[in-house]
């Protein structure tokens, strides 16, 4: 219980930091319809990050409900990964971080579908199809992006440079998930140099950072973010909304 | 003549005007500023919401105000395309809209406070559009009442979800209610004023009436919503800032006072309390998403391109 | 002792957003000088709003200290003027509100170094010496960026359009100043003029915008800024830092 | 040759060199390289702490870190003249660092995580830069010598405040003894590493010392680090994350743990957890900044050109 309680609540964490950032998008985003699309990635994860949380209280014993662990958690106790709490940079950097983490959820959620927690198990075959649609999404604008104008291309470049630090720490092999990470290493990678092949970018190579988010190390930009993410509820206890 | 004839018997059965239907200039006109300017509402209004998604004090009420942020593009959306249908053009609407040259609600030059804000919208400013758009569902140009009748089903959605914020945190702390009724002040003489001047100052109200783009009058639809809100306030324990509001039994309506007309002018006319923050945060999204519609072009014209150089190639390799 | 401590809480509010605005420069600046004069700056304003939270905790006879004001209200209760809430904006937004707040606030404490509250005035006379520095450092830099370039021309003009709907507040008649504000809006006037003379700069009239800060009336910034500030602290409910 | 004597004369009998006085080019670059570097280390490393002076959770130590990261500018802009003297810019040196030409201490590209950070900051890395540089006081460069008074006695203060803000919050509550305690975890290795290579890995080590630049190994200051620090670390009631420490009464200091050296070679290469993200908010700074120091450019040069033209008027005048 202890490791499908871990499991939930780091994908949970991962969804719930990715809204946030995705919130942020709002009102900023380069046409209505990229607003739109953002928008409804944000609402998907965001509802992943619910139906986890709620898995996690269960199976963890404290009984917790979606909001303790959304609001009343420090950034120590997140267990996300540290692509995720990034800043937006501009939009090639959000194309290429939401085209990772889709293509790696993705590839996570499939296997989940046939976990033998059939609560979980529910969560990532719905989560499947919404994962579908953001890797689509991400993958056509990385093209774009990548054979559109010269200075897409060179932010394009940037951002993919910005990300590769970050890769390596999608694959290390954590306890709980009950996948293997060589074959999602694998399967990500191959899906990811398809897209950028076809984009015209290549996929960096670069040495991973130390530390690791699933373990509690973060950025400096995660306690910022939860401030935000918290500040009403926090200042409202006792409060219900 | 013939035309016009055509055009004013549809008008007058009550038919819609479609888009390849022959319209007279003002008319087109007239529609092309009423639409822009609604679209336009919807996008500046995702702003004083927005930025409370970040800071959506439980993961429900998170999710409830993003989408009820991106069913405002979606408006926006189809607004813009119901203009495009008379031979507008978007890039060149939202070019107006960041040059200060076409006007948006003047409600969204209000800044949203507090969390009781979102809800204190919901309630009222998307109650005042419902009052303001369910007649439009009735408009003669078909495109625009169509997209009307999907406005107002998901602005009643909305409205109900601010109430039902409200309520909620009326029944919490004392700190949550006095929030609430905080913003019911702040908020009521505003919606009070997005129907518009009184009718004896709103010029442009006869014509759209004559062509039924408008259905009924400023002050009519003014009427309407106190009268519907009202007993909501009641219900929900908040007080309505307006001590000439009472029951008028004779007329069946309520009485209520004057809004600050000089105020209204001068919100309109670009004095309001964040009309620069709004449109200066709309022109910034637009001119930093500059090199991305740029991009998207250059690689639909590569793709093009493409296809016609294999098009060829085909037709060279089949000849 | 309501009305001198409504005027320690105004002021002590006033510098207290601004210094943190200040604050938010910091590793921002565009030279290393500048970096050490808006910390000088946002210091000395710093210290006067700490000195002045104290004059009000004895005044409004709650006892409260420095922290209990600055971090544990909420926006609703803040009493500074709206323009030192405003985003920093570009280098010269910061240096025309800098100037603007630094001459409204100069002409204030000048009289205040003649309060009947002796404590006020000490503080006022202390403070004088520190603003003079502050409208000195604003001046100086706002003639170098009116006459400087046509883009440095350009961003002033700009920021003095940004600046000038917040004017008027500065000027209404609040109670507890003991000071006579048409008095103020004279000085304060001629000294803006003066220097935006010397700049090639002329000094936009605008409608002054409804609300006042000094009633609790805030722009749409001051939860965000105030979220950030408070965050650690109220996260750390009865801890001594 | 006659110069080369005298410069070795100067050196050997513990005098200083000055600007004017001549100098081995060796020496010269030797020195700029290590100011500018020195430098740098005191610019980025304002960043790493000076993000908390807006989240600093009282205003007593908002205003002591508000100082503390003041004061490291003012170092960065002492040094910065120090190594102008020795014939370098300061715009140059700037350039060289945005480019990831010249380095700064490895240490500033750790993250500060919480509050405590700021303490063990204080504690840790100011501690370590005095044992440094204390000996830099003696340096045989006039000018660098006579920066390194002034900047150590502020680094000591700073030392002492980093140490109290500790000492405070190990008095706190649960909460904030854990968060310490984390910081001096996450904070040791990196500090210790601040000393640079082992000595038998430093190769520039030799020539400094025999210039009378450097005073002391890297190992020698390592060792004198621990030994100042354990006591302390008692003292707090935290604990140091170094199985392998303990006294060693026969050599009268301590024993301690090998620092992970290809951590160490990974940072200085570019690869530590906050390279990229110093380096671009510097550049940031830069280049948001170049149209301020632009214009003041032009400024000072229309004034020249005033005072030149008011000198030729009042020439004509006289004649």
């Amino acid at each position: 219980a202890a490791e499908l309680a871990g499991c939930c609540l780091a994908l949970g964490d991962d969804a719930l930091v990715s809204a946030q950032r995705l919130a942020e998008w709002c009102t900023r985003a380069p046409e209505l319809e990229e607003e739109m699309a953002l928008a409804n990635i944000g609402l998907d994860l965001l509802g992943q990050a619910r139906l986890l949380y709620a898995r996690a209280g269960q199976a963890d014993g404290t009984g917790r409900d979606e909001d303790a662990y959304a609001y009343f958690r420090d950034a120590d106790d997140f267990r996300s990964v540290r692509l995720a709490e990034l800043p937006n940079g501009d939009f090639a950097f959000s194309t290429v971080r939401l085209l990772v983490l889709s293509c790696w959820r993705l590839a996570h959620f499939d296997r989940l579908a046939a976990s033998a927690d059939p609560v979980l198990a529910a969560i990532a075959a719905k989560g499947v199809k919404e994962l579908t649609y953001h890797r689509q999404f991400a993958a056509e604008w990385a093209v774009r992006l990548g054979d559109g104008t010269e200075e897409s291309h060179h932010r394009m470049r940037a951002a993919l440079d910005r990300v590769a630090p970050y890769l390596d720490e999608l694959f290390a092999a954590r306890p709980g998930f009950g996948v293997d990470p060589a074959a999602i290493r694998d399967e990500v990678t191959a899906v990811l140099r398809q897209v950028l092949d076809a984009a015209g970018l290549p996929l960096p190579e670069a040495a991973a950072l130390p530390g690791h988010g699933r373990a509690g190390d973060h950025t400096e930009y995660l306690a910022p973010l939860l401030a935000e993410l918290q500040s009403v509820a926090r200042a409202h206890p006792g409060a219900t909304w | 003549q013939e035309l016009q004839q055509g055009f004013d018997h549809t008008i007058a059965r009550d038919q819609r005007i479609e888009p390849r239907d022959w319209m007279p200039e003002g008319y087109r006109r007239t529609l092309i500023r009423q639409i822009a300017q609604h679209a336009h509402s919807e996008i500046i209004g995702m702003q004083p919401e927005g930025d409370w998604i970040t800071r959506a004090p439980s993961l429900r009420r998170k999710a409830i105000l993003f989408a009820k942020v991106q069913d405002e593009a979606g408006h926006g959306l189809y607004l813009y395309s119901a203009a495009e249908t008379l031979g507008a053009d978007r890039a060149d609407l939202t070019q107006r809209l960041i040059e200060g040259r076409q006007k948006y609600s003047s409600i969204f030059n209000y800044p949203t406070l507090t969390f009781a804000d979102v809800g204190v919208i919901g309630w009222f400013v998307d109650g005042a559009a419902i009052c303001n758009q369910v007649p439009l569902c009735r408009s003669s140009y078909g495109p625009y009442a169509r997209a009307m009748v999907r406005v107002c089903k998901e602005e009643s959605f909305h409205q109900r979800q601010g109430y039902e914020l409200l309520m909620t945190m009326m029944r919490g702390t004392a700190a949550q209610r006095e929030m609430v009724q905080d913003a019911v002040d702040r908020w009521w003489w505003p919606s009070l004023m997005m129907f518009g001047p009184p009718d004896g100052d709103s010029p442009n109200s006869a014509a759209s009436m004559a062509w039924k783009i408008k259905r009924h009058t400023n002050d009519e639809l003014r009427q309407k919503f106190v009268d519907m809100t009202v007993p909501q306030a009641e219900r929900l324990g908040v007080t309505l800032p307006d001590p000439a509001l009472r029951w008028n039994e004779e007329r069946g309506r309520h009485d209520f006072g004057t809004p600050d007309w000089t105020e209204l002018q001068r919100v309109i006319s670009g004095d309001g309390p964040c009309n620069s923050e709004r449109i200066a945060r709309r022109r910034a999204a637009h001119e930093e998403g500059a090199w991305v519609r740029e991009a998207a072009s250059a690689y639909a014209a590569k793709q093009a391109a493409r296809a016609a150089e294999a098009a060829v190639a085909a037709e060279g390799a089949a000849a």
